[in-house]
C-alpha cells in the first residue's frame, strides 16, 4: 500500500467535514497578535480543496497541482500561500507517479518545507509551522505505516508547538509583538496540531 | 464608525465600481473575481508594470495604473494581500512579449503570493520578476533592512518603473531603474487616530487624544513608540532626523520629498509640514528638486501624514519628471 | 483638537508658506499684511481673474491660482472674509489694462469687501466686475437663491473663468460666461463630523456619532436637519433627489459632477458616493461628460462630501476642457 | 460752532480709550449666534483710527476718508465693513470742506445710511445697526446742539435695540438661527448704544 490520490481526496475532505471548530480556534489565536484570520483561511481553502477532489487525476503530482491551485484562491494569508506553495512543490516532486510509498512522505514534507523556507524567507526556529514540519520530518523519517505515520507527526506536532510557547515569535505579523508573543502558541505550528488530529479516521 | 458605505462586505468591490464609474478611460475592473484593475487596452511593445495589495490605501495600488505608471493591479480585501489568482491576471494583462516588472510592498503575504504568481506566469513563457519596496525607517534598523515595510515610496519606484518601460527599457533595465529608486528612497510616518477596517467595525488601534506614534505603520504596525502630541515642527524635525540618520543628506545634493497624507489630514496640516521639512533641507544645502505634497498613500480615514525622500541622480531625475497621467499623479 | 500646526495665531501664514515652499513656481505670497496669494508673474494682455475668502478651504480659493485659473486671490483668517485690502490688492496685480473678474462666494463679508475693493479699484482706473457663486441649495429655496452660500460649485465657476480669461474674452464675455456657469450649477453636502477652527481649539459644532447633516455649510452653518448615519446609496439619493428637484436633470443633458471630499473623508468613500450618483444620472438619461472626485473644497478636517452638478452647453463643456495647471486641477 | 476733523479726532480717541469693556461684551453677544468677532472688530477698527487721527486732514471729507480706510485694515467682518462704508459716503458727501453744520449731521447719518443698505443687501427692519441708524435719524433731525444731539442719539439707540429684542435675524450670520435670536440683542445694535455711550465727554 502507498500514498495515492485517492488518499488525498479522502483526507482533504475528512478535514473540510471537521475544519469548523479548528477555524474558530484558529482565528482567535491568531487574532491575539495577528489579524485573525487563520481561521478563514483554512475553513475556505479546504472548502476549495474538497470542491477540487471531484476532479482530481490519478496523477499524484497533478493532484497535488489542483489542490495547490485550489488553496492559492483563498487569501493572501501567509499560511495559505505557504500551503499552496507546499502542495505544488510536493506535486512537482512526484509528477507522473500514481502512488508514492508511504516511507517516502518524509521526504515529500522535506520537499515541501525547503520551498516554503524559499517561499516565505523564515528560518527554524523562528516559530512558525516549518518548526512543525521540522519536528514532524525527523520523527516520521523511516516509518512505514500510514496509522503510525499520522500518530508521529501528530505527537511531534503537539510537542514541537508547546516547546516552542514560550519563546517569541521572530517572523511575520507576530513579529513586531515578539515580547507579547511569549507564552503564546505560534497560530500556524496549533493549527498543523488540529489539522493532523482531525486527519484520524 | 462613521463612515459612507454601503455593506461592508460589498466596500472594496463598489469602490473599483466607483472609480471604473469616475475614470472609465483609465480603469477597467478584470479578472475572474473582479479583483484586478487595469488600463481599457493594454499598451503593446513596452516592458510590463504590475502591482498589488493590500485595499484602503488608494491611491495606492491600483489608482496608480496610467500612461507611464502601472499597466494593471491586483486588488485585495481592505489590509489583506490578494491572492495570487489576481496578481497572474493582471502580469498575464500586461503582458506583451516583453517581460512584466511587479512592483511589490514588502508584506509577507504581497512578496510571497507575488513570487507564486511570477513562477506561475513562467510556466506560461511570460517573464515577470519583482522589485520590492521597503522603505520605512521605523520598521527595522539598517541592518535589518529587508524588515521595512513599503509605505508611500512605492508612489516613486512606481513613477520610475512606469516611465522607464514607457521610454523603452527593457525587463533587466527597467528592474534596475527601480530597484535604484528604491535602494534611494526613505519613509517615516506620523499616526494621530486609528482608520477602522469595514468588516472589523472598530478603530484597528487606540491612541489617546494627546498622543501620536511616529513609525506607525499604515496598518497599524507599531512604530517608534508613543509621544505627546507637540507642534508640526518638532514633529517634522523627529522625523527629518530619523531619515537623514538612515541616509545622510549632503550639500549640494538633489532630492525628490513627498508629504503624504494618511487620509484624514488637513492638506493645510501637509503644508506645515512640508515648510518645515524644506527648511531643514534647505539648511543642509540640498536642493529639493521635485515636490509633492498631498494625499498619495492613505489608510482610509487615518489621521497623520508621512514624510519620503528619494535621492536623485540624473537618471531618476528625468524618470520622475517625464509624463504619467492617472486622476492622481500627472507630469 | 489634534491637529499638526504650531501656534494657532499663525496657522494661515504658515500655510501659506509652506504651499510657496511646495510650489514655488505656481504661488507667491504678497500684500501689505502677507495675504495675498499671487502667480509668480503677472500674465499680460488678457482679463484678470481673482478670488478671495475665508482661509480653510484649501484648495479653495487661492489653491486654484494658475494657468487657466486665477492670477490672485487675497486670503481670509480661518472661515472669516480677508478685509478689503488684499482684495484690491489682488485686483491690482491682476490687471493688465483689460479688466479684472472677482469671483466672489455668497457670503456678506466676502461680497462687501470685494465691492468696495472693486469701488477702490475704479478710483485707480482699474475696472473690477464680481460674479457671485451661490449654489448650496440647501441653504435657501429656489425663491431666495440670492441667500444660498457658495460651496463647491466656486471651482467650476473658476475654471470657466480662468479658461474663458486666458481664451481672450474681455471682460463682459468672461463675466456672462462665468455667470453662466454659476446659474448652472447646483450643490448639496453632508457633513459628518466638525472641524476645528485653530484658534477656538474646540469644533465648530457638536454632532452625535451616529447623526449626519445633509446640507451643512461648509463652517457648520444648519442645513436640512439632522438624520441618522444610513447607507451612502440612501445618502448619495436623497442628495441627488434635492439637486434634481432644484434643477431637473433630462434625457440627453450633458452634466459635470464634481464629488468632493470635506477634508477627512477618504476618496474610498466619495468613490461609493460617486458610484451611486452615477447610476442615478444615467437612469435619467444624462452624460456625464466631465467627473472629478477628490478634496477640491475642503473645510480642514471635517469628514463628509458634497455633490454639485453643473448643467453644460457646449461653451462651458469647450471652456471646462481647457488646458489648465495648478497642484490641485490640470487638464 | 460745526462739526470739524478736530471732533472726529476728539471721538474716535475718546472712544478707543473706553473700548476694552465694550470689546468683550460684544465679542459675548456676538458669540451667542454669530461668530464672536464684533469685539475684535471693534477694537481693532477703533486702534487703527486712533492711529489715523494723527495724520488727519483738515478737510472733513479726507479725514473722513482716512478714518474709513483704516477701518477697512481690520478685518472681513460685516460691521468693519459696514463702518467703513459709512464713513467713506459720509466723507464723500462733505468732501472739500472743513466743517459741517450740527443740524446737518443727520444727513450725513442719511447717506451713509443708504450706502451701507447698497453694500449689505438689508433692510430696514432686518434688526441690524440700520435700525438703530434709522431711529437715530428720525431722532436727530433739526437738533443744532451738539450735546443735546448725542443725548437724543443714544437713547433713539437704547430703545431700538430693546424694542428689536423680541424680533427675529433677517439677515447677516444669525439669519439662520432666525428663531434662536428672537429675545437677544442684536450685537450690531447694542454696539451703536455702548460707542454712543463711550462718546459722552
Ligand atoms: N514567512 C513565514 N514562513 C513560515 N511560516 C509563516 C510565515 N509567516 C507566517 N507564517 C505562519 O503562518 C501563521 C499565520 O498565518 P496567517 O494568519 O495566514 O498569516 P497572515 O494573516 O499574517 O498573513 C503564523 O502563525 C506562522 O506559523
Ligand atoms: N448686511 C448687513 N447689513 C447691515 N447690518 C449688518 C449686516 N450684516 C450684519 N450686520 C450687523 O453687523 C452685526 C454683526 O457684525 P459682525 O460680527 O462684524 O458680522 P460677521 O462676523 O457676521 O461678519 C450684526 O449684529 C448686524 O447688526
Ligand atoms: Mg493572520
Ligand atoms: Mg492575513
Ligand atoms: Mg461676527
Ligand atoms: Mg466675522
Amino acid at each position: 500500500m502507498a500514498f495515492t490520490t485517492e488518499n488525498l481526496r479522502t483526507s482533504i475532505v475528512r478535514i473540510k467535514d471537521r475544519i469548523g471548530p479548528i477555524g474558530d480556534e484558529m482565528n482567535a489565536l491568531d487574532g491575539r497578535l495577528g489579524d485573525g484570520d487563520l481561521g478563514v483561511t483554512l475553513v475556505n481553502g479546504f472548502r476549495n480543496m474538497s470542491e477540487a477532489t471531484e476532479a482530481m487525476p490519478e496523477d499524484l503530482g497533478m493532484a497535488l497541482f489542483h489542490a495547490a491551485k485550489a488553496m492559492t484562491a483563498v487569501s493572501g494569508s501567509s499560511f495559505g500561500t505557504l500551503m499552496a506553495t507546499a502542495l505544488m512543490a510536493a506535486g512537482k516532486n512526484v509528477k507522473g507517479q500514481k502512488e508514492v510509498e508511504w516511507v517516502e512522505v518524509a521526504q515529500l514534507l522535506q520537499s515541501a518545507q525547503d520551498a516554503m523556507i524559499a517561499r516565505g524567507g523564515a528560518k527554524l526556529g523562528d516559530k512558525t509551522v516549518l518548526d512543525s514540519l521540522a519536528a514532524i520530518i525527523a520523527e516520521v523519517r523511516d516509518e512505514d505505516s500510514p496509522d503510525a505515520l499520522l500518530n508521529k507527526a501528530a505527537s511531534a506536532a503537539r510537542e514541537a508547538r508547546d516547546s516552542f510557547k514560550d519563546k517569541p515569535n521572530k517572523i511575520g505579523r507576530a513579529r513586531v509583538y515578539a515580547d507579547k508573543s511569549i507564552g503564546l502558541e505560534d497560530p500556524g505550528m496549533a493549527a498543523i496540531v488540529r489539522l493532523l488530529e482531525a486527519l484520524h479516521p | 464608525m462613521k463612515k459612507l458605505i454601503n455593506k461592508p462586505e460589498n466596500y472594496v468591490d463598489e469602490v473599483l465600481q466607483g472609480m471604473a464609474a469616475a475614470h472609465p478611460e483609465t480603469y477597467a475592473i478584470g479578472g475572474a473575481t473582479g479583483r484586478m484593475l487595469h488600463r481599457p487596452q493594454p499598451v503593446a511593445q513596452k516592458v510590463g508594470v504590475v502591482s498589488g495589495g493590500g485595499f484602503g490605501h488608494i491611491p495606492v495600488f491600483g489608482g496608480y495604473i496610467g500612461d507611464g505608471l502601472l499597466d494593471a493591479c491586483a486588488i485585495g480585501d481592505v489590509f489583506a494581500s490578494p491572492d495570487m489568482n489576481p496578481m497572474l491576471e493582471s502580469i498575464q494583462f500586461a503582458s506583451t512579449g516583453k517581460g512584466v516588472l511587479c512592483i511589490v510592498g514588502n508584506y509577507g503575504g504581497d512578496r510571497m503570493n507575488f513570487d507564486m504568481a511570477c513562477e506561475m506566469a513562467a510556466m506560461e513563457d511570460i517573464t515577470a520578476v519583482k522589485v520590492v519596496v521597503a522603505d520605512d525607517v521605523a520598521a527595522a534598523p539598517p541592518e535589518e533592512s529587508e524588515k521595512r515595510r513599503g509605505v508611500a515610496g512605492f508612489v516613486y519606484v512606481t513613477k520610475i518603473a512606469g516611465a522607464a518601460a514607457a521610454a523603452g527599457y527593457d525587463l533587466i533595465q527597467t528592474q534596475n531603474v527601480a530597484q535604484k529608486a528604491a535602494d534611494n528612497i526613505r519613509s517615516i510616518g506620523v499616526a494621530l487616530t486609528s482608520c477602522t477596517v469595514p468588516q472589523a467595525g472598530k478603530p484597528t488601534f487606540d491612541i489617546a487624544d494627546d498622543e501620536i506614534e511616529i513609525g506607525m505603520g499604515i496598518h497599524g504596525e507599531p512604530g517608534v513608540g508613543r509621544s505627546k502630541l507637540t507642534s508640526v515642527d518638532t514633529i517634522a524635525d523627529q522625523m527629518i532626523d530619523r531619515l537623514l540618520t538612515d541616509k545622510p543628506v549632503n550639500s549640494g545634493d538633489r532630492v525628490a520629498i513627498l508629504v503624504n497624507g494618511l487620509g484624514a489630514t488637513p492638506v493645510e496640516e501637509l503644508y506645515l509640514m512640508m515648510r518645515r521639512a524644506k527648511a531643514r533641507l534647505a539648511d543642509l544645502g540640498a536642493e529639493l528638486a521635485h515636490i509633492r505634497v498631498g494625499n498619495y498613500a492613505t489608510s482610509m480615514e487615518m489621521a497623520g501624514a508621512s514624510i519620503t525622500l528619494m535621492h536623485l541622480d540624473d537618471e531618476l531625475e528625468c524618470l520622475l519628471n517625464a509624463g504619467a497621467d492617472c486622476p492622481f499623479w500627472r507630469n
